[in-house]
């Protein structure tokens, strides 16, 4: 058997055709059928699939984008659960993007923060305030709310604020180490939590606790945005930019910096590298994503109060992180990919599908212990069980490779040149 | 010329003195060892030199600016690069990753510019690689370009440090006992590298060191620190017979016995 | 490489266990009769779940008891019970679950109002009528929205109610104010000072509190040295029953006054004896005053093994509403499934439902015309409370 | 405005302790396991709430034997609070064994344990919540009340500007039944030889571990004593607070996180006063807050008071009040 998929994959061709065949057998599953969350999931499972396999890179890209964003919102809009199966894709997206700006912070930067979600906060919170008559409690001036076509511009300006929160957070921050780093992040994070619920007076400006409702939709050249069908592909767009900007700082000047603070500050400091500007560049870098998520949450949910920002949600976006693979970029959107799915979708379903099979089969359950209710302690299991089973993560981190025959070939024609230079240098 | 100037550097922890009144000149190009027994104070005068400890008092010039009050990272881009006693490697990044590290301070690419994808910060960063390549093979590591860091041998370790010091183009570098825990054949090799770094680097080296025979071999010029205190200075020779520097290694009984 | 070789393997598996999982998922309730559900969404796991959980547990016994009389139309009728978490990113997402079941014509829910705004949005565009039991914010309806309705009393009924009897009657005029900083417990506790205000009271404190902390003596401290002649409580029975405990601990023995959240057999539990002297407003009539009530609470022991909650009256009568609204769609579809648009209007149509804690006919809004306030009092540690007064819109 | 806040101190002071030893006990759980495993025990908080439930059912046990009202109620407690500490102190060795130690084998990065300790802190709080919910109908519990006997201290006699205050019986058991705790857990570490096996494992474990010391079981009992320690914390809350349920671990964990922080994470004597100051900095807030900013800023505000100044504490001095700045051998 094994033989047998050993022989097959060792060619290009039979890859693609099996992985062809894959996508093409788990979109006729979801085709036919249509409310299977496990046929839903097998077609998100290739896109795993496509990243273990040794196609180049610019052709893995191109078929998860259009698996992602063709194919599989296509063969879901045939059902029922078409609306279900986007709004888990939004989340999944939000909060992939949310943990790899987490991911700049403690995976690559490696420090501590379980204050995180508070950029979040802020970013919903700047968008809410505008986008809804509640700007006009405060604001002297101005016609509010903002229409919808402001989304875009708040967009920006979400990631900005959030930056801007990010760099006042590191400023205190970067004084403390290790672990007090920690609760000083978590602290950070209940404070904005607690500002947000209570600064109803003695100026209103984010309507405390009752929390901020009504807020416009996005408006796409008059189209008016507000299934989660839509938010899908905005989120996939913002997902798509902030992928492609954590690949390449990954790998750039700061993304070098970043891990060599994480590794060995002093070092790094020997070796000319600020740490006060590297340390706040990944603070302001990782909150920026996040702000931009909370914008588009905020317009999603039309509706912001302070309970969408709790200190569990920090550490669930920690868990989506250190759970796929701290520093591994893929490992961190799988991370997210199975957190939420989980939550949202799957236990949901192992819940009713319990409680129904007991009702049609007359089991009955105490009213105590009713499968409804188990979802955190499942949830709870499965985490120990992945954390004691994959204790690197979903996906390990790997450091990228060079091709060391570009470099030796490149280096003796460096060295060629030179030398070139200083024999015709001393000819004149 | 000298190119560093130390001027009566003192270094007090609490109430303990580690160095007291200081006085050297390195000059340039040259190869200046600093030795004394453990706790003579060597790694605290490096760390005094490199900012990662303020001096109580006392100054320290380069080519005639003081250094006294900058950052570690801003004397390290005024052209001071060190290597430390206890390996201190970026251990979860490649070694080619640690040479780019060290190549900072010189590289002329901002982040911004990476997104952006801008034509010549890709050409600097690729330079950059070949440079760092270039590096690796100049102290022998070319075959683990791709390997992380911490799972270098001892030795290669050694060699990634001082290779990762090379690449910030240092106008002087501090080598803190680079030779501790290598085999001779290591050691012959390493002294040869450090004769080569000179000459090729145009480079100023200060070495502390234990070996005796790779510092009689390769300075130029030698101060000696006993409990703080700077009790000798001069070519190898003069160290050598120096009674001072004999009795301080090997204790009052050894001079006396002479 | 191993990895490799393995994922072809998993896929087949992954298959195989999608089509079984799809055929299960289709084969439920094929007894030849048609199927219709009632959503449920209530948090029925954290901090608040007692409360959700005794929605769920109402309305569930509301469906079983009219089971048969959709039986005879040729109806199954079933609960289809999920859990918010009194998170509004999971309320949302299970809103979708819920639109995406066709067979799903209504639902019962929610308990926090921060949770039922962007729920029912996805209702609203679902046309999936919904029918709150427990949501009490103001913006709740006064949004318009065609599905959203509710039955309980509106913060700004309830408050002012509650400010009236505390000012009038018990002739309070130094009040001090305490709040959960939730969007039930602010909103009720504003509405109550602002009346309070109006009324000629002097307001000595407005202070908040942290849901799920349980030492309050730093907040009571500070009234105490204020000599207000009532403490008003805008929250819940888990911190309200510790704050009522603690009170008489410091040696205030004036009358404490909270909202319907106060309404629960945990309040006595919680403050023991303390509970003497506590006024509380609820939008619930005493169960064990009519027949009906009584009954009901029996029921409810038989069936779960526990003693009914204000909530599991609401969530029973939340249902009832919803019950009615769909036989009435049934009839007038010819005893055909009717479609949501249908039971939406329906519901919305509901006249005078006469449940076991409220009568119900909803304005356009979708607020209930007949939500009354009661005062209660406990003059003694036990639930419930004895009936004060009875106060109508 | 000061008149206000001068009158209140006495009573402030007295809630402030309270709440404050609370805090301090179970900070040392978090702070005795930081010590030894540099790991942030999340599911300490939890490990609390499940003792408190111990406690409860062993006390109703003795209900259920008539033993309540045959022995004196300090008999009674004391019985209780020695069994729930050993249970619990089980329950942590356990923990310990299920979700740590393979990790440790395993030579995981540090953060992954944060991972199973959030797990096991959801576990425990649902399976205590359906026990408890299966057993009784209600996964609220309230004990039965004892030592509610209440005193008056009668300070406006002596010093006219104080208000008096008044306390239970049950704030002086819970401070000297802490005191006690407290005094023998350092006797403990600094007097015997467990205690120095303790301290030299937090030092350096591979150095440890070559001095001949066990250094599993050494961390086992390290997560006895802390496990212990919170479950009999536990015990004291419900008789304090008397009710309880299974979220209170959660708020009063991140509570303790702090106080072990803010006395310098690893160090025992700065946990106790770590806590009893954030209880009396959270008391003092809740009190005055709205009286010093006059009203703009109420009682909520406290977390945020208190956090400023761990932030502010932590600025100044990094390694916490009575840690000791861990200078990096360059």
């Amino acid at each position: 058997m094994s033989a047998f998929f050993g022989k097959l994959m060792q060619s290009k061709k039979n890859q693609i055709i099996l992985f062809i065949a894959y996508v093409v057998l788990a979109g006729a599953g979801l085709f036919l059928l249509p409310d299977s969350t496990i046929a839903f999931l097998m077609l998100l499972f290739s896109i795993l699939i496509l990243y273990h396999l040794n196609f180049n890179l610019r052709a893995k890209w191109i078929s998860g984008i259009v698996i992602l964003a063709i194919i599989m919102p296509f063969i879901a809009s045939q059902s029922d659960s078409y609306q279900t199966y986007m709004e888990v894709g939004t989340l999944v997206g939000i909060y992939c993007a949310m943990a790899l700006g987490l991911n700049i912070v403690v995976g690559f930067a490696g420090l501590l923060d379980l204050g995180f979600i508070a950029f979040f906060a802020v970013g919903a919170y700047s968008y809410a305030i505008f986008a809804s008559e509640q700007a006009s409690k405060f604001m002297p001036f101005g016609h509010y709310p903002l229409p919808g076509g402001s989304f875009w511009i708040f967009i920006i300006v979400g990631a900005a604020v959030a930056a801007l929160f990010g760099i006042l957070l590191g400023v205190p921050v970067l004084r403390v180490r290790g672990d007090y780093l920690a609760i000083v992040t978590l602290g950070f994070g209940e404070i904005i939590r607690i500002l947000l619920n209570n600064m109803d007076h003695p100026i209103n400006i984010t309507n405390g606790s009752m929390g901020i409702a009504s807020i416009t939709p996005p408006n796409f050249f008059g189209i008016s945005i507000g299934s989660s069908s839509q938010f899908y592909y905005i989120v996939f767009g913002i997902f798509l930019v902030v992928i492609y900007v954590v690949r390449k700082l990954e790998n750039s000047k700061l993304g070098r910096s970043w891990k060599a603070v994480r590794d060995n500050e002093i070092a790094a400091q020997a070796m000319g590298i600020p740490l006060v500007k590297t340390k706040l560049a990944a603070f302001a870098i990782g909150a920026s994503f996040s702000g931009m998520m909370g914008v588009v949450f905020a317009a999603k949910q039309m509706f912001v109060d302070a309970t969408s920002f709790t200190y569990l949600e920090s550490t669930m976006v920690l868990v989506m992180v250190i759970l796929g693979g701290m520093g591994s970029v893929p490992g961190v959107i799988l991370g997210a990919g199975v957190v939420i799915i989980l939550r949202t979708q799957v236990l949901t379903n192992i819940s009713n599908w319990l409680s129904s099979i007991s009702a049609d089969y007359g089991i009955s359950i105490p009213p105590a212990i009713s499968p409804e209710k188990m979802q955190l302690l499942i949830f709870g299991l499965l985490l120990i069980i992945f954390a004691l089973y994959r204790t690197q993560g979903l996906i390990p981190h790997k450091n990228r490779k060079v091709n060391v025959e570009v470099l030796k070939k490149e280096s003796a024609e460096a060295a060629l040149a030179r030398e070139k230079a200083t024999s015709g240098g001393a000819d004149s | 010329m000298n190119i560093l100037e130390v001027k009566n550097l003192t270094k007090n922890f609490g109430g303990l003195t580690a160095t007291s009144d200081i006085t050297m000149n390195v000059e340039k190009n040259s190869i200046t060892a600093v030795i004394g027994p453990n706790g003579a104070g060597k790694t605290t005068f490096f760390n005094m030199v490199t900012a990662v400890y303020k001096p109580t008092s006392g100054d320290i010039l380069l080519n005639g600016k003081s250094l006294v009050g900058l950052k570690p990272h801003q004397v390290s881009q005024f052209g001071i690069t060190r290597t430390f006693q206890n390996i201190r490697l970026f251990n979860e990044m490649t070694v080619l990753e640690n040479v780019l590290v060290g190549m900072h301070q010189n590289l002329k690419s901002h982040w911004i510019g990476t997104l952006l994808q801008l034509p010549h910060i890709r050409k600097i960063e690729e330079a950059a690689k070949v440079e760092a390549y270039d590096i690796l093979k100049y102290v022998g590591l070319e075959d683990y370009v791709n390997e992380n860091a911490g799972n270098l041998a001892y030795g290669a370790q050694r060699r990634l440090e001082i290779g990762r010091a090379m690449a910030a183009k240092p106008k002087i570098l501090l080598l803190d006992e680079p030779a501790a825990g290598m085999n001779p054949k290591e050691t012959d090799r390493l002294t040869s590298l450090i004769h080569d770094l000179r000459t090729k680097l145009d480079v100023t080296i200060i070495l502390i060191e234990h070996d005796m025979k790779l510092v009689m071999k390769i300075s130029d010029y030698i101060y000696v620190l006993d409990h703080g205190e700077l009790i000798a200075s001069g070519k190898p020779d003069e160290i050598r017979t120096n009674k001072r520097v004999i009795e301080a290694y090997l204790g009052k009984g050894a001079v006396a016995n002479d | 490489m191993k990895l490799k070789k393995i994922i072809p393997l998993l896929a087949v598996i992954c298959l195989l266990l999608g089509v079984i999982g799809g055929c299960s998922s289709k084969s439920g309730g094929s007894s030849g009769k048609t199927v219709i559900e009632i959503g449920s969404q209530s948090p029925l796991s954290g901090g608040s779940a007692t409360l959700g959980d005794a929605i769920r547990l109402g309305a569930e016994l509301a469906i079983s008891d009219q089971k048969a009389a959709f039986e005879k139309k040729g109806f199954t009728i079933k609960l289809k019970d999920l859990d918010d978490q009194g998170d509004p990113k999971k309320g949302v997402a299970n809103a979708q679950i819920l639109a995406a079941d066709k067979n799903v014509l209504a639902l019962v829910g929610h308990l926090n109002s921060g949770v039922a705004i962007p729920s029912s949005e996805v209702y609203e565009k679902n046309s999936l009528p919904m029918v709150s039991p427990a949501t009490t914010a103001t913006v709740v309806t006064d949004r318009k929205l065609k599905t959203v309705n509710r039955i309980c009393a509106r913060d700004d009924f309830q408050g002012p109610a509650g400010a009236n009897y505390a000012i009038k009657t018990l002739k309070a005029k130094k009040i001090f104010v305490i709040q959960d900083k939730t969007a039930y417990g602010s909103g009720l506790a504003d509405q109550f000072r602002n009346q309070a205000k109006k009324l000629g009271a002097d307001i000595v404190g407005y202070e908040g509190i942290t849901v799920g902390e349980t030492d309050f003596n730093g907040v009571l401290s500070q009234a105490m040295t204020k000599k207000p002649d009532l403490i008003y409580f805008g929250g819940v029975y888990a911190e309200g029953g510790l704050i009522i405990k603690q009170a008489r601990q410091k040696g205030f023995d004036g009358p404490i006054m909270g909202g319907d959240g106060l309404d629960s057999s945990s309040t006595v539990q919680i403050a023991g004896d303390a509970v003497k002297g506590v006024y509380l407003t609820s939008v619930a009539g005493d169960v064990t005053k009519t027949e009906k009530g009584q009954e009901f609470a029996k029921k409810y022991k038989e069936k779960f093994g526990k003693n009914v909650e204000s909530y599991s009256a609401y969530g029973y009568d939340a249902a009832g509403v919803i019950l009615k609204g769909l036989m009435k769609a049934i009839d007038d579809n010819d005893g055909k499934k009717p479609t949501r648009e249908q039971v939406t209007k329906a519901i919305r149509a509901v006249k005078d439902y006469d449940g076991v804690t409220t009568k119900v006919s909803f304005d356009d809004k979708g607020d209930n015309k007949f939500a009354k306030v009661y005062i209660y009092n406990f003059d003694q540690a036990k639930y419930p409370p004895v009936q004060k007064a009875e106060i109508s819109q | 405005m000061l008149a206000h806040i001068i009158q209140n101190l006495p009573q402030v002071l007295i809630d402030g302790l309270t709440l404050g030893v609370v805090y301090a006990v179970v900070a040392i759980g978090y702070t005795m396991v930081y010590g030894i495993l540099e790991l942030i025990n999340f599911a300490h908080g939890d490990v609390f709430m499940t003792g408190a439930y111990i406690g409860a059912t062993i006390l109703f046990l003795l209900m259920g034997f008539g033993l309540l009202s045959s022995l004196p109620a300090l008999i009674v407690f004391l019985i209780v609070i020695i069994l729930a500490g050993t249970v619990t102190g089980m329950l942590g060795v356990g923990i310990e064994r299920v979700a740590y130690r393979p990790l440790r084998r395993k030579n995981a990065p540090k953060l992954i344990a944060l991972i199973t300790s959030i797990g096991i802190s959801f576990v425990l709080e649902d399976a205590v919540r359906f026990i408890a919910e299966l057993k009784t109908g209600n996964y609220i519990i309230t004990a039965p009340s004892m030592f509610n006997h209440k005193f008056n201290i009668d300070i406006h006699h002596v010093l006219p500007f104080f208000n008096n205050a008044t306390f239970q019986a049950s704030f002086l058991l819970v401070l000297v039944v802490t005191i006690i705790m407290l005094i023998s857990l350092d006797l403990f570490v600094n007097k015997t030889k467990w205690g120095m096996a303790m301290r030299a494992v937090a030092q350096d474990r591979d150095t440890a571990s070559l001095m001949t010391i066990n250094v599993n079981r050494v961390i086992s009992v390290t997560f006895f004593i802390g496990s212990a320690l919170g479950g009999a914390t536990g015990v004291l809350f419900m008789i304090q607070y008397g009710t309880i349920n299974p979220y209170i671990g959660f708020i009063l964990g991140i509570k303790a996180f702090t106080a072990a922080v803010l006395g310098g994470i690893g160090n025992i004597r700065g946990a106790m006063f770590g806590g009893v100051m954030l209880g009396l900095l959270e008391m003092f807030a809740a009190a005055n807050l709205s009286i010093i900013t006059n009203g703009a800023m109420g009682a909520e505000y406290k977390d945020v008071f208190a956090f400023i100044i761990l932030i502010l504490v932590l600025i100044f001095k990094p390694e916490g009040l009575f840690g000791k700045a861990v200078v990096e051998k360059v």
